[in-house]
């Protein structure tokens, strides 16, 4: 049984009147915690695994959800996916390897000589749960429907020349054709968060002339059939996985059961992790991280993550559409102060807009340092002595907030007068649609480890994420071509080139990339820190 | 018969208010800055994605032409689907209403129990020091905000005395409750499963204490100042100086007189606990109505939050016709 | 010894209010004494001394000897089985005293199950057994009625049930007769009589209307300012009262015959402690030096017939003594000249109150006309229903006839409750100056007209900056009345003036009223329940019932020869109605065909029109007969 | 004879606890607005000012007496100026809820008919209207920031006084001082004015100080939500929220602090509103 933390019952009693009088209702219980409720924070069986998240999945339907990460992350482990990402290790802690990207479900993913068309071959005899075969059949039905859900799939499929359903071709039982309109070398990191694949025989029962592609069902009913199964799902509450042994490909999951339980508040994460109800905190913030690390039984597994935190400059509304006031503000950002207040200094500082272990990352992309006196010069340089504006950024996100409130008073010293406002998703939303924020803190990470898309995403005309409405027909001339350059030198000749282009435009005040944290109880193994954010549980072990 | 009149007029009378609260939420939501769409699609969409989503969930129709289509589904009991999460918003409430009313009637009923009980006492020895002490406390009680509250009795109730189950979940999963209602303590006492009502119970506990201290107050006085006030009637002094003995006076004639007002108050105060309720949901993590709600308002999720306004209202209406109607039968002078 | 004998009573409230002081009197079973005396003079004081509930604070000296036993020294298990049991009280505001949440049933089977024992179906047979005793009919259903479901009268019965229920020794009845009108007051006073003659137990009626109770009274205590001032037998005390107080009581409210009114100047003190001297002396004509030095004991005048007073008087009460400042004297007064021109006109007017639910609806006046000359002093009187207030809302133009027509010059209406009538929050020349501020008279002015007026109403300029919760019932009818003249009015409407003032102040307002009605340049309507009242003010009289005017003419003609049954009965001229008044009754034909003796099937079938009979008018006509039946 | 204030020993000193109780909120409440208006006197920080010398959540003690939130504010400074915003915000809700409320009422009451039940069904619909849906909707359409959530809250607080001061009116139009004032030849707005209005604010006299109290805990809760105040901005609901994540970690003085302040603070209110309720009802008796 795990002695409750011992140092909180003191931080209690430091509170002075308010604890006082509320424990003078109650007799303090001194000796370890007999919690009565017969809930089973015993001692972590060997065989299951809790893991805390801060928000129930919205739906189990893959291809017509909303943008919810944890569902994302949730599907990446129970939908069975062809190929996935290999693991390798960089200082002493793995992730995921995206050049080595292996097959999984299905037997080989080969390209033809052009790298156009792809194959997939299909293993023989893997069922699904429901005991139907998984067949190219199966495969086909998963992407039309992809495509009719004109979601996440249709979006990223664009970027590599997958447009329609009929680009799909079904060869044999076993064998489907990709046919690209133009080949790329993103293909492989693309496929393996796209290629997952429904029991199609299964769904079609559930599809009515109403619903063809029976989003009903879909939404309700939990799938089974990838490296786990969803045996039960308590709405709102708790989810629990169980190892499917179906799984014919390599790494098979370590552990038997999992169980993901909702708790919303980060504050209760961290106690639940300390009272050891849960094995692994996904939703707990830096500064509760930061005295986790002193916790007894409690370990943080840290690895270096492409998370970039940025402030995006509209480079189409005054004053930011003079590159000298984006460079003022980028000279005046206390980018040192930053990553030791808001990060414990658990952060990289990063000198371009291409994310660190990016292939094709340079130095000379982000020139800027936390000067004033330069900060005042570029301002002169606009013919400006001083500007007033507005800084955006999420409501809910501490760290955003705290890294305004620094900005936003390191600025002031140069001139820069900052309005900061907080907006809650769907304003944030809206204001980005009608493109009329002026400045606005972004933190994320890109789903594939290539500078083409990232381009594709963030920096070329129209692309969703280009918040600092950025065009320069030079990096738009190097995106078209980049398509087509598979040579991987030849395409970092084209990175260097990106990156000296954004040196001067400046469209980003690029902050800091800080660290995956994961605060864990000591007896969870097998951590791999996923590139693109969705953990990966099958390697997750627990020796308790 | 007489009641069942009452309450079939006061219904129709509903309707108007109801219908109200419908139109102005409808144009009051999509009036709000906000876009729910681009809160769903993916880092890689386009314009035509957006439109697209648009269409499915039919924000690209004619702003009157919605409102008929969401009437017309209202009037079927079809709450519309969730933008955000793609399910039938009506199956989405019914799972999310029961912990929430569970919570919420819990309190009130326990708060007027306390009310009743203390608000008697304490009226037969007014002045006295007990009855100064009782009103004080409860004021301190009505006084502290219901979340800052929620947060100090996790911290000595959970982290500190260890006494009470985590703040997360509402019963525990080992149990394998079968929803019903979902309502967790209800649905284990229907299926008459100890270890789930055991549980609930336990987890029902803080959240229920926050919420009967913080309304245990307004209620405290009314039944305390109506008992008062009986106690001082020429009613009263008249059946005392025809020699009544004293368990008689209090069941005959002080009970029954003083409780007369009591329930509107409950029906105002489970008005204001269905609001503080997101407050106390939130910081307990129990994935009541009230976050739910919340959630959709911060995404504009339309239907959701058409459909928990429509709700909280209906709640709120028809809370107010069980006190009028429980207020008459306690009350002869009313006639309905 | 005698049931109730209180020695030298002394009750002091607070430290600063002497309610009581040495106060003695006795009651003997089967005998029924009535303690009369103006409010704040200790009436009430008394009977909660005997109950033992004196209030929170006050300091009992004396005894309260009952069947031998100080109640001021009971223990308390002695004292719950006495209330009730040995002493049980009817209270004054009988609806106000049944708890409203619980059946007047069930309120009298807890005396019963309490004081006698009883249960179940024997209790509710005894209980439906007292409802018929004292009159309610129907009483099984009655059982199952809640207070707010009772009349007036019945309510009042309901209370002599429940005090009869609990079988008490002595009956303490409080102002048994307030708010009742003629007839049924001496319906419930005839309980009272009954409950010491057959049923044995001392009765001890408490009121301030000395005159209402005196029927029944074997004996009377006078109670003044907190001490007896006279005691005895009440043949003798009634008609030759020895303390000049009595007799003030007795001349200060105007009767049958006409005899003018005594007017007693002055209020009545609210003592802090014993008296030294005669309370009464500053307010008595026959005040000497010694009644100012001294205090006068109870001195034996007969029988058992004692007075505090050092000069008694001995001649009857009727006799006039030369120091009475009279009022309403009706010789005095000349006839109005030749018909002035009409100042109010009311043609056939009948109002109906619609109910909120749309069915039927309280038919309050059907069809009343009638016309009021300049100079002209117009009595009006009915008992409570009859539509007086209806009539005096109408002429005001508070409320709108549904059919006929009222035609009225400028008129204003003094009310019923004087501090009902000033709004809380302002002040005295505020209220005065209301009707000019409509009128759009400039404040200064307004001042110096309300100033003028109030002089007028013999009050002291301080009063204008007063609030009225600070004037006395006296002091604020005076501003009402000020307020009604303060405008010059053609025609001044005075609803029940009197009714809720004491009965010295009564006679002070009868005499303002009076000097404001004889100003022959407006003409005045002076609405009552009380026909003596009306009597000592009008030159011409109507009466209503029921929403009609069933009798009218020269107030003289209709006093000394009445035509009508019900004005008879009024009167008590050898009528007596058979019933009390139910609301379905004013249906077809005569209003009074349900009570009246004379009834026959004309009278219930033809509606009766007012008929010429000698100088006066009546509704009915079977008056030339009646003149032999009676 | 009434009885009502028959001997009851138990019932000692009646009434003068409500005026203990109405000395001791407005004691309360005086220190604290003094406190608060006076706050630039006690402290050397802004309500926004960094310290760049302390650390970020800095204990209590030496140069910060409260010590600093997860910003490196100072905790004590912002404690004195979120009064100001929140007593601010809280008392002009009230009086616009009031004065809205009352005027509906007096409508209402003294015309009755169709108007009224127009005007009543107007008033369910707003007060059953979810608090946080009102506040959200008046915040995005007049903009954010202090002026619109004083609209918000009056919004939702207006029904209630509408409804007290209705029944009062009811009450008043038909007794006999306003038959006097009728009689007398007053217009219907003189009569309203002079007449029923005065008379009938004694309810809401009473009610108001112990709304002003439950309006701070609504902006408190609207703020805990990030509704309110927006977070950077010196209010106690925010900074509690602001500080939530940190009480679990013993850091009590970003959280609780405010909650206290929050606490003294509406308890000065529920105890005046209390005290003048006791002398309110010893008076009507």
């Amino acid at each position: 049984m795990a002695d409750s933390p011992h140092f909180s019952r003191r931080s209690i009693l430091q509170l002075g009147g308010v604890g006082a009088f509320l424990l003078a209702t109650g007799a303090c219980a001194s000796g370890s915690k007999n919690n009565p409720s017969s809930s089973s924070s015993g001692g972590a069986k060997s065989s299951t695994l809790k893991i805390a998240v801060s928000s129930y999945i919205s739906s189990w339907d893959q291809d017509f959800v909303g943008f919810d990460l944890t569902a994302l992350m949730l599907y990446k482990n129970v939908f069975p996916y062809m190929i996935d990402y290999g693991v390798k290790t960089v200082g002493g802690s793995k992730i995921l390897d995206t050049e080595n990207i292996m097959p999984t479900f299905a037997e080989s993913f080969e390209p033809d000589a052009e790298q156009k068309v792809w194959t997939l071959k299909l293993r023989k005899g893997v069922k699904f749960p429901s005991g139907n075969e998984l067949k190219a059949a199966d495969v086909k039905w998963s992407k039309d429907r992809a495509f009719a859900a004109q979601a996440n799939v249709a979006g990223i499929y664009r970027t590599i020349g997958l447009t329609k359903p009929e680009q799909v071709v079904v060869v044999d039982d076993y064998t489907v054709e990709f046919h690209q309109e133009f080949p790329s070398a993103l293909t492989r990191q693309i496929q393996a968060i796209s290629l997952y694949v429904f029991d199609s025989v299964e769904a079609k029962k559930h599809a009515t002339d109403a619903d063809p592609w029976a989003k009903e069902w879909f939404a309700k009913n939990p799938p089974t059939g990838g490296y786990f199964n969803v045996t039960k799902a308590t709405q709102g509450q708790e989810i629990e996985l169980t190892a499917n042994d179906a799984y014919p490909g390599p790494d098979p999951a370590k552990t038997k059961t999992i169980r993901i339980s909702v708790v919303p508040a980060a504050a209760n994460q961290r106690l639940q992790l300390q009272a050891g109800d849960i094995d692994i905190a996904l939703g707990a913030n830096p500064r509760d991280i930061r005295d986790l690390k002193k916790t007894s039984g409690v370990a943080v597994l840290s690895a270096a993550s492409n998370s970039q935190v940025a402030i995006q400059m509209s480079t189409t509304t005054a004053p930011f559409d003079d590159v000298n006031v984006r460079k003022a503000l980028a000279y005046a950002t206390p980018y040192e102060q930053i990553i030791k207040n808001v990060y414990g200094g658990d952060a990289r500082p990063t000198k371009s807009v291409v994310p660190l272990d990016m292939p094709g990352y340079s130095e000379k992309g982000y020139p800027y340092t936390y000067d004033i006196d330069k900060a005042k010069a570029a301002l002169a340089a606009s013919g400006r002595t001083s500007i007033s504006s507005e800084l955006v950024f999420q409501t809910d996100n501490d760290e955003q907030q705290q890294i305004a409130v620094l900005v936003q008073s390191e600025a002031r010293k140069a001139g820069i007068e900052l309005k900061l406002t907080p907006l809650d998703p769907a304003t944030l939303a809206d204001r980005r649609g009608k493109k009329n924020i002026p400045l606005q803190i972004t933190s994320g990470q890109l789903w594939v480890n290539d500078v083409e898309y990232m381009l594709a995403t963030s920096f070329v005309q129209g692309a969703n994420l280009n918040y600092a409405n950025y065009t320069n027909p030079k990096i738009e001339q190097i995106y078209q071509q980049s398509h087509t350059t598979v040579d991987t030198s030849a395409r970092n000749q084209l990175w260097a080139q990106v990156q000296d282009i954004m040196a001067e435009d400046v469209p980003w005040v690029v902050i800091c990339q800080p660290n995956f944290n994961l605060p864990v109880r000591e007896s969870v193994a097998g951590w791999v820190q996923p590139m693109d954010g969705l953990a990966r549980l099958r390697y997750l072990g627990t020796s308790a | 018969m007489r009641v069942l009149r009452f309450v079939v007029r006061r219904l129709l009378q509903l309707i108007p208010v109801l219908l109200g609260v419908v139109v102005l939420t409808f144009l009051l939501v999509r009036v709000l800055p906000g876009d729910p769409i681009r809160t769903i699609l993916g880092p890689n969409a386009t314009a035509a994605d957006e439109a697209a989503a648009g269409a499915r969930f039919g924000l690209d129709r004619p702003l009157w032409q919605q409102f008929t289509d969401y009437l017309s589904g209202l009037v079927t009991g079809d709450f519309g689907t969730s933008i955000q999460s793609g399910q039938s918003v009506g199956g989405e409430m019914a799972l999310r209403i029961g912990p929430t009313m569970e919570l919420v009637v819990l309190a009130v009923a326990i708060a007027m129990v306390i009310a009743t009980v203390v608000g008697l006492w304490s009226a037969r020895h007014a002045n006295r020091a007990g009855d100064h002490g009782i009103r004080v406390l409860a004021l301190v009680g009505n006084s502290m905000p219901e979340f800052w509250l929620g947060l100090v009795l996790i911290l000595v109730g959970y982290a500190g005395l260890g006494w009470f189950p985590a703040p997360s979940g509402r019963v525990d999963p080992d149990t394998d409750l079968t929803p019903i209602t979902g309502a967790d303590a209800l649905d284990a006492l229907l299926t008459g499963n100890m270890p789930a009502l055991t549980s609930s119970l336990w987890h029902l506990a803080l959240p229920v204490l926050t919420l009967v201290i913080v309304i245990v107050a307004p209620l405290l006085r009314s039944v305390r100042a109506s008992a008062l006030e009986v106690l001082r009637s020429e009613p009263y002094a008249a059946a005392e100086a025809h020699g009544l003995p004293g368990r008689l006076l209090r069941r005959g004639y002080l009970v029954r007189a003083a409780l007369v007002r009591l329930p509107s108050l409950a029906a105002l105060v489970f008005g204001f606990s269905i609001g503080s309720t997101v407050l106390v949901e939130y910081v307990y993590s129990w994935q009541g109505f009230g976050q739910w709600a919340l959630r959709g308002l911060l995404y504009r999720d339309y239907p959701v939050v058409q459909a928990s306004v429509l709700v909280i209202a209906f709640c709120y209406v028809v809370v107010f016709l069980i006190a009028d109607v429980v207020h008459a039968m306690l009350d002869p002078r009313v006639r309905i | 010894m005698s049931l109730l004998s209180i020695e030298n009573l002394s009750v002091v409230i607070g430290g600063r209010v002497a309610a009581l002081s040495d106060v003695s009197f006795t009651v003997d079973a089967g005998e029924v004494v009535g303690l009369v005396g103006e409010s704040g003079g200790g009436k009430s004081m008394v009977g909660r001394a005997i109950v033992g509930m004196l209030p929170t604070g006050s300091v009992a000296t004396g005894r309260v000897g009952f069947d031998g036993v100080d109640v001021l020294t009971m223990s308390a298990e002695r004292l719950a089985h006495h209330r009730g049991h040995g002493a049980a009280m009817c209270f004054q505001n009988p609806r106000g005293a049944l708890s409203p949440t619980r059946t007047a049933g069930r309120q009298l089977l807890d005396r019963l199950r309490t004081h006698q024992g009883m249960d179940g179906e024997r209790a509710r047979e005894s209980a439906v057994e007292l409802f018929e005793a004292v009159g309610i009919r129907s009483a099984r259903r009655r059982l199952g009625a809640y207070p707010h479901e009772l009349s007036g009268g019945m309510a009042q019965r309901v209370m002599i049930s429940l005090a009869t229920g609990c079988a008490p020794r002595l009956l303490i009845a409080d102002e048994p007769t307030t708010g009742l009108d003629v007839t049924l007051t001496a319906e419930i006073l005839r309980q009272f009589r009954h409950a010491a003659d057959t049923d044995g137990r001392g009765v001890l009626l408490v009121s301030h209307d000395i005159n209402a109770i005196a029927a029944v009274c074997d004996r009377i205590v006078v109670l003044y300012a907190g001490t007896v001032v006279e005691t005895g037998p009440a043949s003798r005390v009634l008609t030759a009262p020895a303390h000049p107080y009595t007799r003030a009581l007795l001349r200060s409210v105007p009767d049958l015959d006409g005899r003018p009114v005594v007017v007693t100047p002055g209020a009545m003190p609210l003592l802090r402690e014993a008296p030294a001297v005669c309370p009464f002396a500053p307010r008595c004509a026959h005040a000497e030096d010694d009644c100012r030095t001294s205090r006068p004991r109870l001195a034996e005048q007969g029988a058992q017939w004692t007075a505090a007073c050092f000069h008694p008087l001995h001649d009857a009460v009727e006799a006039g003594q030369a120091s009475d400042v009279t009022v309403g004297a009706p010789a005095r007064r000349a006839a109005p000249a030749a018909r002035a021109e009409p100042v109010l006109v009311v043609d056939d007017a009948h109002v109906v109150y619609k109910s909120r639910f749309g069915r039927g609806g309280h038919h309050a006046l059907r069809g009343v006309s009638l016309t009021v000359a300049k100079g002209e002093r117009i009595g009006v009187v009915g008992e409570s229903g009859c539509g007086k207030s209806t009539l005096a809302r109408l002429i005001v133009g508070l409320a709108k006839p549904t059919s006929g027509s009222v035609t009225a010059a400028r008129s204003s209406l003094v009310f019923q409750d004087p501090i009902g009538s000033l709004s809380p929050r302002r002040t005295v020349e505020d209220a005065i100056g209301e009707p000019l501020r409509a009128l759009g008279v400039p404040a200064a002015e307004r001042a110096g007209r309300a100033a003028a007026v109030l002089d007028r109403m013999k009050l002291d300029r301080s009063i204008l900056a007063r609030r009225p919760h600070e004037l006395s019932g006296g002091q604020a009818q005076r501003v009402g009345i000020a307020r009604a003249l303060v405008a010059e009015p053609d025609l001044i409407v005075f609803d029940e003036p009197t009714s809720a003032l004491d009965v010295t102040v009564q006679a002070q307002i009868l005499a303002v009223i009076d000097e404001v009605a004889a100003d022959r340049s407006h003409g005045s309507v002076f609405i009552s329940h009380d026909l003596a009242t009306v009597r000592g003010f009008a030159d011409r009289v109507v009466v209503l019932y029921l929403g009609r005017i069933v009798e009218e003419g020269p107030v003289e003609e209709v006093f000394a020869r009445p035509r009508h049954p019900y004005t008879r009965a009024l009167l008590s001229r050898g009528v007596a109605l058979v019933r009390d008044l139910e609301e379905a009754d004013a249906t077809a034909g005569c209003a009074l065909a349900a009570r009246c003796p004379f009834v026959t099937d004309r009278c219930r079938g033809e509606d009766q029109q007012l008929q010429q009979y000698g100088e006066s008018r009546a509704a009915c006509w079977r008056v030339p007969e009646i003149g032999e039946l009676v | 004879m009434s009885l009502s204030r028959t001997g009851r020993r138990r019932e000692k000193r009646d009434g003068r606890f409500g005026t203990v109780l109405v000395v001791t909120g407005a004691g309360i409440l005086a220190v604290v607005a003094l406190a608060v208006l006076l706050g630039p006197l006690f402290t050397a920080w802004g309500p926004n000012e960094i310290d760049p010398s302390a650390p970020t959540l800095a204990e209590p003690g030496g140069a910060h007496l409260f010590g600093t939130d997860v910003n490196g504010m100072d905790v004590w400074s912002r404690l004195l100026y979120a009064g100001r915003v929140d007593l601010g915000i809280a008392i002009a809700a009230v009086a616009v809820a009031v004065v809205l409320g009352s005027v509906l009422g007096v409508v209402a009451g003294y015309f009755g008919g169709w108007l009224d039940d127009v005007l009543m069904r107007l008033t369910d619909i707003f007060q059953a209207f979810p608090t946080f849906i009102l506040a959200l909707a008046v915040a995005a359409l007049l903009g954010s920031g202090p002026v619109n959530l004083t609209v918000a809250i009056a919004l939702v607080n207006a029904p209630a006084y509408a409804r007290l001061v209705r029944a009062e009116v009811r009450a008043i139009r038909d007794l006999t001082y306003v038959d006097a004032a009728r009689t007398s030849g007053a217009s219907t707005i003189g009569l309203l004015w002079r007449h029923v209005l005065p008379n009938s604010l004694t309810p809401v006299r009473v009610i108001a100080p112990l709304n002003c109290g439950w309006a701070m805990l609504t902006l408190a809760g609207l703020s805990f939500l990030g509704l309110g105040i927006p977070v950077p901005d010196a209010e106690w609901g925010a900074m509690i929220s602001l500080g939530t994540g940190d009480v679990v970690a013993g850091r009590w003085w970003t959280s609780v602090p405010p909650g206290i302040a929050l606490l003294v603070c509406v308890l000065g209110f529920s105890l005046l509103g209390e005290g003048l309720q006791e002398r309110a009802d010893r008076v009507r008796r």
